[in-house]
């Protein structure tokens, strides 16, 4: 307890009742925290563990579904939820105020950023129209928007994510709340754009008396900014305490699991050339998407994919690393011919998957097998798993006892029992699911596996169980893999190679040891820099966790 | 912006064409318009004049052919019954049509988007049920039962209304109830579902968090977007209420398209027939591209591209 | 935007004017029918309204008695058969037309001439095609040539031909579709009742010609105002009828008329028409189904209907049975020919006879009265004879019985309201499309009382048609039609058999 | 690492197989209005089946001089226990041809749903699936349909062709396609988008195949759903042509043509239209219960 001020916030044994006994009673139970003025402090947990409810219960906007049935929210002196719904609205907006996590949808697209920010003062204070106009450019350029009197005009769909977030941020500002909740206010944007965004976050904290809730599951992001933590799980805290005691000395396993999960810096290793054959041959591979016009719009022409060349060798992971639009994710399905490439060559094991018919081309496609990244849009809800996964086989040509040995096959080697058989992708987490999809792939036997983002939806100890799975794999079968991520540090663990994309575009190529340690291009470098937590030395946990020992990652 | 207007114009020309011609090829299926024209006492050399004075005895495409490059040329022909000019008639009549339909247009507007909003604001209260239940019922309710027993209630029993014609703005009440009531429910619902999701929202969430009132919540917030696809819909409607007129026209003696319509049918005047169809297709057209319009004036992301 | 919605229904209601009321008070009698009426012209509007209204606006020479049988004198005032080809008329002199100007021989001339020029275009040429021309005497008598010796040529003249003033249609042109643009006419005649507004489809009113010429047949004219307008549905009529929106109506319903009737709201009336009901066969087994080329099979038929019920039941008290292919009371119709009565019992035997014991499936046709054709459908499913009901439009269906494809057919024909056997007997068996046996014997019949003046030598070669006809069973006939009138209880109405509704002779109680 | 992923699957291994069908099944039997509108038309079926077992008399059966018996609940000295509903205006008892009414609605509700559904949604999962040209040629044939007047169109070509059973179901059939299109057309475009259809492709699954065992499963709900509503729409279509003359030929025992028979009489016996009018609103009523039963359980379910 490093600083003395009374707390800003101070919430005393509150439990939120879930309403329906699903899993648990209760969304949250027993919490009790305080957040003082100045301060930064950073709720972690998972999916579920109830962090949002507890944000949300603080600012009266819990769902009518969900019931306040213990504890007090004391704010600046008062139980927040003793108010009625006109006080607390009045307190809304002006002493305390709120960031989202998705920027795309949290602003109303009917009308222009400037008027949704002023809106603000029209409904807590009796500016008139000049003031209010004066008051909100100042706030866009505080929060360091160019050209605020274009931008005040704008609507949000002509804004970019990050713009759109410090948009947020300027109209939780706009008052000068005493508390600032962001619910992951950086989650869903690019890493690049992130690391602006928490830079902002931390100079309007030196500059406003603010405290700050940060709601987050990503402890680098912790590491970036928080100065006191809670760790919450299943609507518990397990464990607070200031940055540096979390961060450096984990008390609860839980919060040692967590912080053992993150994905951390490759060591420095040496990139083998391997004498394996070719297994992927790409050349000058190009597509450019059309999109049509309509009445308002005119018709826009993208290069996704522009004149890239590749090649990969058999048992070799090859990382494509890129953030959002820069086509990554087009580049994989016309490797696959899921669409069709305008121009270029691919050949996958002898085969030109480019020139194909798509007739000729489904005897081959068995080479090639992908993981989606949405566990919940990859499975056909309406078919069992059974059904599903000897699907494949069947296609081509395997006899159904022969295709169901080898789905029990890879059940097990996928971790999933064999009942799962019978059972509808419902039933199964977001986890299991992407266990099942990898089975699903496999089972046809292909020479290539890509996964693409095959991750990135997953808590971040789920992620590290699917990574390892997928590097057994690949070691057992003597697959090639391509592993296409935004997360450099999830490249890290799992690739040999690393191709770095932009804007359609390979702007660097090379080891993984060496994209890290000597990056050549700009991007690179600024991908590389932009990673949160770069200063946090995170603990080694083999000591704490005798499990953990069986890691692997990293290693070939 | 004038490339998309032209291609608009152009798809709206195809429909028509397509729209025509299978109204045309009611000719193959037709009996003898001649007779038709000629009435029942007609001869066999009266019928022989009125086909070669109409053209009938020239092979259907060539008919067609005619037809399509006086159509062109502002031409629709001419009735077979009424002997006048196709396209004067419907002009003449399609205000009323259109008064028809707007009034019950607005009356099942003014019905419906406030149930609705009211409804999605207390899913499964008393209110909302009320509501659904309205919308059920109305699906269910065939609208010439319900037109005649309005009549019967309001115009014979009670005497407030008048029973039939369109000479004032009273003559218009029942019919536009009958014809409106039954868009009601579609709209009803699509505004119930649009404020739900719309409230849903993540800006709902945002506006909640800023302060903002309930009121200006509901009507600035949410039902400025959830109304988005009402107009889509709305719009459509009012097409279909054009098209749908024939039953309450009729029975409530409008002198509108409908009605004509009808007529034509009775007596087989198929270029007055050819001609509705066609005009009422050109209206859903331009009803939509109207509703486009009023959409993007709505919705700046499809404005500002 | 909802004020906008608001504000534009209050000025959509306001802009609109309160309706006029009807009936006696305002001395305007109120009538509809289901037709729309477009153009105010007896010739180029082939409707049953347009004879009506053309009585109404317009006076033709010679006006049929309804009471004596005979011709009254109207716009002629004399007659006299030259040869059995031309008749001289003396006309009446000082009759205006409503714009003013003075009636006298030129139009005449004018008329007849315009109607008997094929190239002008009148739709129904039978009514006009056997005048061959009129030719001027002196300002007040003019000569009729007709084509060949027509005897009904004066049925025509009163039911039909309405004299125009000269140059009448000079202002319409033909269009490119060979139809007449009428749009530049204004109606205008001698009638007792003139046009004072018309909205096509929509509405005809009328106001009293205060200058129609006095002591002709058609009397004075009463009601100041005798307004026209169009409503589609019946039960419409019927609201209107009994909220006192309407005066007049025609065509009710048997049961709506009975029970219109019980409420004393409105008067009504049964009155016999020229219309009749028939069964017509395809005798020759053209339409593929062959059960109805054996008399047996049609005798079978006409026992197993009971025509009496029908008639008594659905029609209308006026209505009457009839085993003759004509009205009773047209000209030379006769009933004293072959019948079937009712007796099921018989009509199973026949069936067994030729060869049906249990009975067919076979097609029916059917256009107008549809509760009439179910109940025709109902007595033959009682003897076993299957009936699938299509229901044509009349257009539809005179193509499909005219082309043989129509095994049998309940159809009707209303002679045009003449009363002579020559408009229906002869219409359907003289060997034409239209003729379902296409009987030499018939024809030459038919022929022989056509072409004679002599009312013995037709009576006679129309009994010898009527007989065969009846004989053979080309057709059943089923019932004369009645119609039901209903009118205000203000007013003094009296139908008459010939569907011509004299409102022009109505007045107020 | 496991006591993260939390190996809930243990208990799994005895927990019930949920499949779709079974969820939306249990769903569905705590769904008032569904159940209601179901035990409605399970009721109309059954009269519809055993018709011949349940109808007092012979629907066709006329008799000229026992015509318009009012029925029992009327102080009438006609009215009789032999005709409980009464007879029709041809003397045929009431409450018979309404019983056989329910085979015509039914026959015609389905039959026209039928043949709607399977022109829209092979029209809408081509459009969807194939997207492109075909979509283009298939939304022009969707906008043509959707700018013709179905009222009008349907009087115009059944007045010409003459009306029957047949003609009046082809022609609705024909006419009402363009919900299914639509909704298929955009519930395939979705499932299309979605990643299992792609891996079905990875997997070497044909185009078939991919339709009928990867779209169809995920889009059935919606076309359940239209069916049901366009079910009532035809239902309600047949009654209006009934209305105006044109729909069902007598002396077939329809709803829509009792209803038209009657209409002349409403304003003096206002019970010969209320019965088949009722009967016809249930029937509606309960079909349209259902639909919205249908699109509520079958609604997809939140990820979470």
């Amino acid at each position: 307890m490093t600083n003395t001020t009374k707390p800003i916030l101070s919430i005393r044994n509150l439990t939120v009742a879930l309403p329906v006994k699903i899993e648990r009673a209760n969304a949250v139970q027993n919490l009790t925290f305080d957040v003082r003025p100045k301060e930064i402090l950073c709720v972690v947990g998972e999916s579920g563990s109830g962090k949002s409810i507890t944000s949300l219960a603080t600012m009266g906007l819990l769902a009518s579904s969900l019931r306040v049935t213990g504890g007090e929210i004391e704010f600046d002196g008062r139980d927040v939820l003793t108010l009625d719904q006109a006080e607390h609205n009045a307190l809304r907006g002006d002493r305390m105020a709120m960031i989202f996590q998705e920027p795309m949808t949290a602003l109303n697209p009917a009308y222009t950023v400037g008027d949704q920010i002023a809106e603000v003062f029209r409904v807590h204070r009796d500016y008139d129209g000049d003031e209010r106009r004066k008051r909100t450019l100042k706030l866009l350029e505080e929060v360091r928007l160019p050209d605020p009197e274009r931008l005040y005009n704008s609507y949000p769909h002509q804004l970019s994510g990050g713009q759109r977030q410090r948009i947020m941020i300027a109209m939780a500002l706009a008052l000068d709340p005493k508390l600032l909740i962001a619910d992951e206010p950086t989650t869903a944007l690019d890493v690049t754009t992130q690391k602006q965004i928490l830079h902002l976050l931390k100079q309007l904290n030196a500059n406003h008396d603010a405290g700050i809730m940060f709601i987050t599951h990503d402890f680098s992001v912790v590491a970036e900014i928080a100065d006191r933590v809670v760790v919450m799980r299943h609507g518990q805290i397990v464990e607070q305490g200031t940055a540096q005691e979390v961060l450096s000395n984990p008390q609860h396993p839980y919060t040692r699991a967590l912080i053992d999960a993150v994905p951390r810096r490759a060591q420095d290793r040496d990139h083998v050339v391997s004498e394996h054959p070719v297994v992927i041959d790409v050349q000058n591979l190009n597509k450019t998407f059309h999109t049509a016009g309509s009445m308002f719009k005119k018709s826009r022409t993208v290069s996704a994919v522009k004149n890239i060349s590749f090649q990969v060798r058999r048992g070799e992971t090859l990382g494509i690393v890129g953030e959002s639009g820069s086509g990554k994710t087009t580049l994989v399905r016309c490797l696959m011919r899921l669409i069709d490439p305008d121009s270029g060559a691919i050949n996958i094991s002898g085969v030109d998957f480019a020139s194909q018919t798509s007739a000729a081309l489904r005897q081959h496609r068995k080479d090639i097998q992908i993981v989606f990244q949405d566990p919940y849009g990859s499975l056909n809800p309406r078919r069992t798993i059974g059904s599903q996964l000897i699907q494949g086989a069947i296609n081509f040509g395997v006899s159904r006892e022969e295709a169901w040995d080898r789905v029990y096959k890879l059940l097990e080697i996928v971790q999933m029992p064999k009942y799962s058989v019978h059972r509808y992708p419902s039933q199964f987490s977001g986890g299991q699911r992407q266990r099942l999809c990898i089975a699903r792939a496999l089972v046809v036997n292909p020479k290539v596996l890509i996964a693409d983002e095959a991750v990135s939806a997953l808590d971040v100890s789920i992620q590290r169980e699917v990574l390892k799975l997928i590097n057994d794999i690949r070691d057992r079968l003597g697959l090639t893999v391509i592993f296409i991520t935004h997360d450099l540090r999830v490249a890290a663990q799992i690739c040999d190679e690393v191709l770095v994309m932009k804007h359609g575009e390979v702007v660097e190529r090379g080891g993984v040891g060496r994209i890290f340690t000597a990056p050549e291009h700009d991007y690179t470098k600024a991908l590389i820099a932009a990673q949160p937590g770069q200063d946090w030395e995170i603990p080694m946990m083999a000591e704490f966790a005798p499990q953990a020992a069986a890691r692997k990652v990293g290693t070939l | 912006m004038l490339a998309f207007l032209l291609k608009r114009l152009s798809m709206a020309v195809l429909v028509a064409l397509t729209v025509s011609s299978l109204t045309f090829s009611l000719n193959f299926l037709s009996g003898d318009p001649a007779i038709a024209l000629g009435g029942e006492s007609a001869t066999e050399a009266d019928l022989q004049t009125i086909r070669e004075t109409y053209g009938y005895d020239k092979p259907i495409p060539v008919q067609y052919i005619n037809w399509l490059t006086r159509a062109v040329q502002g031409d629709l022909g001419q009735s077979h019954y009424l002997n006048q000019p196709v396209s004067e008639e419907i002009f003449q009549r399609l205000p009323t049509t259109m008064a028809l339909g707007l009034c019950a247009l607005v009356f099942a507007l003014a019905l419906s988007i406030p149930l609705g909003v009211l409804a999605a604001i207390r899913p499964n209260s008393l209110l909302d049920r009320f509501a659904l239940t309205i919308a059920v019922v109305g699906q269910a309710m065939p609208s010439f039962w319900f037109g005649l027993t309005m009549m019967l209630w309001f115009a014979i029993n009670w005497r407030i209304l008048p029973v039939s014609g369109s000479d004032s703005w009273k003559h218009f009440v029942m019919p536009s109830i009958a014809l409106g009531y039954y868009i009601t429910p579609g709209v009803m619902r699509l505004t119930r579902a649009g404020m739900l999701e719309v409230l849903r929202s993540d800006y709902i969430r945002t506006a909640r968090a800023k302060g903002v009132s309930k009121f200006s919540l509901l009507f600035k917030h949410a039902l400025r977007n959830a109304i988005i696809p009402v107009v889509s819909l709305a719009a459509v409607q009012f097409g279909f209420m054009l098209g749908g007129s024939i039953v309450i026209e009729t029975i409530f003696a409008i002198n509108g398209l409908g009605f004509l319509a009808w007529e034509s049918i009775q007596r087989a005047d198929l270029p007055m027939m050819q001609a509705i169809v066609l005009v009422l297709s050109f209206f859903y057209i331009a009803l939509t591209f109207f509703a486009d319009v009023l959409n993007a004036w709505l919705d700046p992301r499809i404005r500002i591209g | 935007m909802k004020s906008i919605k608001i504000s534009l229904l209050v000025g959509l209601l306001a802009t609109t004017a309160l309706p006029a009321m009807a009936g006696k008070a305002q001395d305007t009698l109120n009538w509809a029918t289901d037709k729309e009426v477009a153009v105010v012209d007896p010739y180029f509007s082939v409707t049953r309204e347009l004879v009506i209204m053309g009585h109404m606006g317009w006076d033709g020479l010679v006006l049929f008695n309804n009471e004596t049988g005979d011709f009254d004198p109207l716009l002629a005032t004399g007659w006299e058969w030259k040869s059995n080809t031309v008749v001289e008329f003396d006309l009446r002199q000082g009759v205006v037309f409503h714009d003013g100007s003075t009636f006298d021989a030129d139009d005449v001339v004018y008329t007849i001439n315009f109607l008997a020029d094929e190239a002008n275009g009148v739709p129904a040429q039978s009514v006009v095609n056997w005048m061959k021309s009129a030719t001027k005497i002196d300002q007040y008598k003019v000569r009729l040539e007709l084509v060949q010796p027509f005897p009904n040529a004066f049925a025509y003249l009163a039911n039909e031909i309405s004299i125009m003033p000269e140059g009448y249609y000079d202002g319409s042109t033909i269009g490119a579709d060979g139809t007449r643009d009428l749009s530049g006419v204004t109606p205008n005649g001698t009638g007792p009742y003139r046009v004072s507004d018309v909205r096509t489809g929509k509405y005809v009113n009328w106001d009293k010609n205060e200058n129609y010429f006095a002591d002709g047949p058609k009397g004075t004219p009463q009601i100041g105002h005798i307004n026209f307008r169009t409503i589609g549905e019946t039960n419409t009529q019927l609201a209107e009828l009994m909220t006192g929106g309407l005066d007049w109506a025609w065509d009710v319903p048997k049961e709506q008329a009975l029970r219109l009737e019980d409420s004393g709201q409105v008067q009504v009336v049964n009155e016999k028409t020229l219309r009749i009901s028939y069964l017509t066969f395809d005798v020759t087994g053209s339409s593929g189904q062959d059960y109805f080329t054996d008399q047996k099979v049609r005798a079978a038929v006409a026992h197993a209907i009971n025509r009496e019920a029908i008639a008594k039941e659905l029609v209308g008290p006026a209505s009457v049975v009839i085993h003759s292919a004509c009205h009773p009371e047209q000209f030379g119709c006769t009933e004293d020919v072959p019948q079937y009565d009712y007796d099921p019992e018989k009509a199973k035997a026949l069936l067994a006879e030729a060869g049906y014991p249990d009975g067919f499936d076979f097609d029916l046709y059917g256009y107008r009265e549809r509760e009439f054709t179910e109940a025709v459908i109902g007595d033959l499913a009682a003897v076993g004879i299957r009936a699938k009901l299509n229901w044509l439009q009349y257009s539809s269906l005179l193509q499909a019985l005219q082309n043989g494809k129509t095994p049998v057919a309940q159809m009707t024909w209303g002679s045009s309201s003449i009363p002579d056997v020559a408009a229906i007997t002869s219409h359907f068996f003289s060997g034409s499309a239209d003729d379902p046996a296409k009987d030499p014997r018939t024809a030459e019949a038919l022929r022989r009382g056509d072409t004679s003046v002599d009312p013995e030598v037709r009576a006679e070669a129309y009994a010898e048609a009527l007989n065969i006809i009846s004989e053979e069973l080309y057709w059943l006939p089923m019932f004369t039609y009645t119609k039901y009138y209903a009118f205000s209880n203000d007013l003094n109405f009296t139908p008459t058999a010939d569907e011509i509704p004299r409102l022009y002779e109505a007045s107020w109680k | 690492m496991s006591t993260l992923e939390n190996n809930s699957l243990e208990p799994m291994a005895d927990a019930p197989v949920l499949s779709p069908g079974k969820v939306m099944l249990s769903h569905a039997k705590s769904h008032r209005g569904l159940m209601l509108g179901g035990l409605v038309i399970l009721t109309i079926m059954l009269v519809a089946i055993f018709a011949p077992l349940l109808a007092p008399h012979d629907p066709y059966a006329q008799v000229l001089s026992r015509k318009l018996v009012p029925p029992v609940w009327f102080d009438s000295s006609k009215a009789t226990w032999d005709h409980i509903l009464g007879t029709d205006h041809l003397g045929r008892d009431y409450l018979s041809r309404l019983i056989y009414g329910a085979r015509i609605s039914l026959l015609i509700g389905f039959s026209a749903m039928l043949i709607s559904g399977v022109i829209g949604t092979v029209l809408g999962i081509c459009a969807g699936y194939f997207g492109g040209r075909v979509d283009m040629v298939i939304s022009f044939l969707i906008t043509t349909r959707l700018s013709m007047p179905v009222v009008l169109v349907a009087l115009a070509v059944i007045s010409i062709v003459g009306s029957s059973l047949t003609v009046v179901i082809w022609v609705i059939g024909l006419l009402i396609w363009d919900r299914f299109a639509v909704v298929v057309r955009s519930a395939t475009q979705q499932v299309r988008g979605l990643d299992f259809v792609a891996s079905a492709r990875a997997l070497g699954s044909s185009t078939p195949r991919i339709l009928f065992s990867e779209v169809m499963p995920n889009i059935s709900n919606h076309v359940i759903v239209i069916a049901t509503l366009e079910m009532a729409h035809a239902i309600l279509l047949e009654a209006a042509l009934s209305f105006l003359g044109l729909g069902v030929q007598p002396p077939t025992p329809s709803w829509g043509l009792m209803i038209s028979d009657a209409k002349g009489l409403m304003f003096f016996d206002g019970w010969l239209i209320a019965v088949p009018g009722t009967a016809l609103f249930l029937l509606v009523l309960a079909i349209n219960l259902v639909g919205d039963g249908l699109r509520d359980v079958t609604a997809p379910e939140d990820r979470n």
